[in-house]
């Protein structure tokens, strides 16, 4: 028995776990519809896919919710977990489930998809026989994973960084390249039995003022580290940043860079995706106004030729919107991707080599880390300020890297803290900004850009 | 100077509003305590016996306050802690709620103020004026 | 007593009309705040201004409507007239107005301004003291806009061929450019007493697959008719064309050859203004669809940096919007500009160099007419088939110009009838789209063109 | 072969759908007299006088049907027109309204059959199978 053999042994038994019976679901993956892949689905599609956000703690709950986006005509389907199984909390989960079915009332603020088993949850996947795309959040999603593939979940969301940074205060940082490392193995292994499973990085990552070079270089690594365990089908992300020509610079520099890089590690056979997100930070407080900003972001998503878009509601704001809510946002999407024709490419070529440089100088600084493996790099690089994402809430980061919107909205850098981008480059987005000198007038400056979508 | 304890309740990571949280109670001239994101209620009770805290204000974002909040009220008896002033705010339901009903609900928990969304500035308005009519 | 004098004094004496006190009207208009002048708010603005459509037959309801709009922070408010006055039928109008003040039911689309009078609707106007812009379709507006001006309506649009071709089936072409100059007259007059009076061009036409360089020489034209005369504000627009870069190409295009027809001939000291018209062609039957039309239409306002759109409304398949879905439809649209930021110039050589050049052969085909007068040149070439205007209603117009969309949406020449076209661009245009042999499938491809925005 | 007189009544210039009609009735066999838009009352029923139209189908679109079709029911009966078969379709109304009322009020004005906000080739189908059984 492998190492790798004994771990999943050891992860599969849990009390709130029914038995693994692995020859079974390795059967059902081999023979299952290939409509159930995304990556299947990718490389029949010439539009952008339309994908929600959606989870609720019953399977009842969670059946009708699909029922309603199957009449939307969806893409792909999302589950998303809630937050006690993120923290590997399956006791609280299981408390909250039960007081949900109890009462009618949701105490979960997802699907607690361990909780409910992959017996129980395949049932639902096959029932509808589109993709559905994993979303959670979890540092150690192991035991996660396994049961998203044996449900018939083959797309997996998140990754070492993105999923930690962002959601985590406490979780150690290495810790979580490993278990991660894990669900890239179990991914690729699958991914020989039939299409391939798609990893997805989270670009988003804090949705708050992330300059852009921070999340390319993010999306990067975890794709080389999901590319290097045998992965074949991977999306790279990011979302709406505030600017259009952001977003476009963005998009064109993320595909050449992921390019560039996994054939830099010798990768010339996988599929890469690109997927933006709709507008991911503060919501107005105004449904009207939300659908309009949900809509922009819908055109966009076609402007930058996403392959996939991933969609938010007019409840944003309130809370965990209704089904129905939720459907109608797909079907507006739909609709416009529909009728939104004869989109022009957007080019900056200024825009662009300045933010290749970003990028490549802190590659370039994460490759010359002195570790051995590349997970080690990046671990001892989110260590010293090398890759710093604002607004983590994570013991690890630095959080000294600083960013203001310029005029036209686009995030500037205005403090590099010890990321290593050349002193050209620093200037360059210093340049954008009129800075003033009062430091709490880029306080209030700050403030502002978080509600930079407000009313 | 009011001492007040603060910080982001249960399992929730949303930490924007907590960062400028601090940063509006420092301007109002609280001394703060600020625990982050992802703090347990007991963690929060030990530090304002352990600061001894006129305040303690709690924000929750992501849904899940309710499940972490009942207990309160049994930590406040044993601690006996009668002069702190207890405060609840950010998005505290699953889904959209009525206001009022809600705020029954956290005060029946033992929260003085309950503020369910609603603007930050308006509430810590709120906070000073009862503090001020209490002393 | 000029000729023009006479003619003025002979209009405004009408059963219908009340006397009207042309010294009192110049003093108004000498002393009238600027912030009833469009032309003013122009200078003044760096955002697209946001228009909508309305008009109700009652003075209290339009009143109603005004402060629904001031409350969404409107820049420029609409005057829309009902059909009948467009069409000089003022005892029919009377006739609806009054059924609709007794019974309470809108009996007539739009607001009848020569019945209400100059006293009565200039009461409304320096109310609210924002611009309002007269919307009619009147092929003779001369006693219209004598009332709308004395009534501080200081922007009107309209034209000889815009406001005949599409809104009307018999009414002679010719004696509409003699009535339309006298307006472009009493236009210019007023315009040396204040801030000059705005024209504007209809560019939407029959909504229905005009070609953009039939939108765009028609103008032209309807500009330099306007500039001979005297008046120094004018407006150009365009309709949302169904593909992005369509309008961002009509939009360069048109702007270069405002400037160039005006300096050719002699004038160089007057304001030319963009304006964009929200998709006008026929809606979706699903209002959630529509707001999201809506709002891609406001996209494209900004991508191709308009100076004021006139917007629609999720009622626009229905019928006239009720006032609070109208103010809603500002409100959203004005949301969508403030937050829409970072947006990229689009230019397409191609493309701008293929229709401007239809749009010199054209013009040259125009002024190359052997008539003394632009209007009788113009009139010529409506008559001989050079302007075509697709879907037109009227008997002089050809309709012998055929267009069809290609696959990103373009609205493509197949037939050029008259139209003095070259054979290079005919055949640009030709190659863009993959053409059926079989007339039916022709048929039903421009009928499913009609419908491209619908579900 | 049925004889059908069309066209858009009163000031409505909404040309459009008139093609689309004309178009569509010569597809299913009519013989199609198209007024066009701009076409009053009285215009066509002395075009049904004079062709010994079958059908009078009338389309509306800007809103003011209502205004012009009042008299339909003097005129029919002035002019003896017992065996036409009525029709009128498009946007009936300003504004919105409920099917129902509008339906009841232009058959009261002598329409046979009315096609508020109906696709144009439902109502066809309708009038077809409407004169199958009228024959
Ligand atoms: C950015 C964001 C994230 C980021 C957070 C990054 C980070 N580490 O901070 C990411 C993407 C990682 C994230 C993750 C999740 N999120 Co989130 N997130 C948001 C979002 C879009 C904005 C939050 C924000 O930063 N706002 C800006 C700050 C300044 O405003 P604010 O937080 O609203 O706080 C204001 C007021 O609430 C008030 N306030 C706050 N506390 C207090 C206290 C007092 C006393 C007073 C008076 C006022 C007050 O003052 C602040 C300033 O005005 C909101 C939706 C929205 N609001 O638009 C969802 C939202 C909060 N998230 C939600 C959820 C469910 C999650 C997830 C569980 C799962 C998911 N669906 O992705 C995970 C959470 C994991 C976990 N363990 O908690 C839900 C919560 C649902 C609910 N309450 O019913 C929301 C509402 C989205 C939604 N509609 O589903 N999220
Ligand atoms: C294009 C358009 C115009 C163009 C028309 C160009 C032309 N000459 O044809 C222009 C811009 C010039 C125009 C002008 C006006 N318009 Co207009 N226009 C439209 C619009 C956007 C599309 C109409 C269209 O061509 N549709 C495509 C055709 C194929 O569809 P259709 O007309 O709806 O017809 C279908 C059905 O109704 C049905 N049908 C029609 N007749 C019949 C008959 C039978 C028996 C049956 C079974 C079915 C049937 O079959 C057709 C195919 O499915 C509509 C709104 C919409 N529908 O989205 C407004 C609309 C019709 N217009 C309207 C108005 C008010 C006007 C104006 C008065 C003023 C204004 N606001 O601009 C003037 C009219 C002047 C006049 N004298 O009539 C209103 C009518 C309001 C109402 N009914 O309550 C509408 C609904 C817009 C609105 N919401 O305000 N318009």
């Amino acid at each position: 028995m492998t190492l790798h053999q004994k771990e999943r042994q050891i992860i599969v038994k849990n009390q709130y776990v029914d038995s693994f019976d692995f020859d079974e679901i390795e059967e059902f993956i081999r023979s299952a519809s290939k409509d159930l892949f995304i990556s299947h689905k990718f490389k029949n599609s010439d539009t952008t896919l339309v994908q929600p956000r959606g989870g609720f703690p019953t399977y009842q709950k969670q059946f009708e919710l699909y029922e309603e986006f199957e009449k939307a005509d969806i893409d792909v389907m999302p589950l998303t977990i809630d937050s006690h199984t993120r923290l590997n909390d399956y006791g609280s989960a299981k408390k909250m489930l039960d007081l949900s079915e109890a009462n009618e009332v949701d105490m979960l603020n997802g699907y607690p998809l361990v909780n409910h088993g992959y017996r129980t949850t395949r049932k639902m996947t096959t029932h509808f026989n589109r993709p559905v795309s994993l979303r959670h959040g979890t540092p150690d999603a192991r035991l996660l994973i396994e049961t998203a593939l044996a449900s018939g979940i083959f797309e997996i969301e998140g990754g070492p960084i993105t999923y930690l940074l962002p959601y985590s205060k406490n979780f150690p940082l290495d810790k979580a390249f490993l278990y991660w490392k894990y669900v890239e193995r179990v991914c690729a292994d699958y991914s020989r039995l039939n299409e391939p499973i798609n990893r997805e990085s989270f670009g988003p990552l804090t949705a708050t003022l992330v300059p852009p070079c921070v999340t390319i270089v993010i999306q990067l690594l975890e794709m080389l580290l999901s590319l290097e365990e045998g992965v074949k089908s991977f999306s790279v992300s990011f979302a709406q940043s505030g600017s259009v020509t952001q977003d476009a610079v963005m998009a064109n520099v993320i595909r050449k860079m992921a390019d560039f890089y996994a054939k830099k590690i010798g990768i010339e056979d996988a599929t890469i995706n690109l997927v933006y997100h709709q507008w991911m930070g503060a919501f107005p407080r105004n449904k009207e106004f939300s659908d309009s900003l949900i809509n922009s972001s819908s055109f966009i998503a076609r402007l930058v030729r996403a392959d996939k878009i991933i969609i938010k509601t007019r409840d944003e704001s309130f809370g965990i919107p209704t089904m129905q809510c939720n459907a109608q946002s797909v079907a507006n999407t739909k609709y416009t991707f529909r009728v939104l024709k004869g989109l022009p490419l957007i080019i900056d070529e200024e825009e662009e080599e300045n933010l290749t440089k970003e990028v490549h100088s802190i590659m370039e600084a994460v490759f010359n880390d002195s570790a051995d493996t590349l997970w080690r790099k990046v671990f001892n690089s989110i260590k010293n300020g090398i890759i710093d994402v604002p607004f983590s809430p994570h013991v690890i980061n630095h959080n000294n890297v600083i960013t203001i919107r310029d005029e036209h909205s686009n995030i500037r850098i205005i403090e590099r803290g010890n990321m290593p981008i050349s002193d050209d480059c620093l200037t360059y987005e210093k340049s954008k900004v009129k800075l003033s000198e009062d430091k709490t007038a880029v306080i209030n400056k700050i403030i502002e850009d978080i509600g930079v979508m407000h009313e | 100077m009011y001492k007040v304890v603060t910080g982001v309740v249960g399992n929730d990571i949303h930490v924007v509003a907590n960062r400028l949280i601090d940063i509006s109670l420092q301007a109002r001239g609280f001394e703060v305590f600020n625990l982050g994101v992802n703090t347990y209620l007991e963690e929060f009770i030990d530090a304002v016996v352990e600061t001894d805290a006129d305040v303690l204000l709690i924000s929750s974002l992501n849904g899940e306050a309710e499940g972490w909040c009942r207990e309160l009220q049994f930590l406040m008896a044993e601690y006996e802690l009668k002069d702190v002033t207890f405060v609840i705010g950010g998005n505290l339901s699953v889904g959209e709620s009525k206001d009022e009903d809600l705020v029954k609900k956290y005060q029946s928990y033992g929260f003085d103020l309950v503020f369910h969304q609603i603007e930050l500035n308006d509430g810590l308005d709120q906070l000073e004026e009862f503090l001020g009519k209490k002393s």
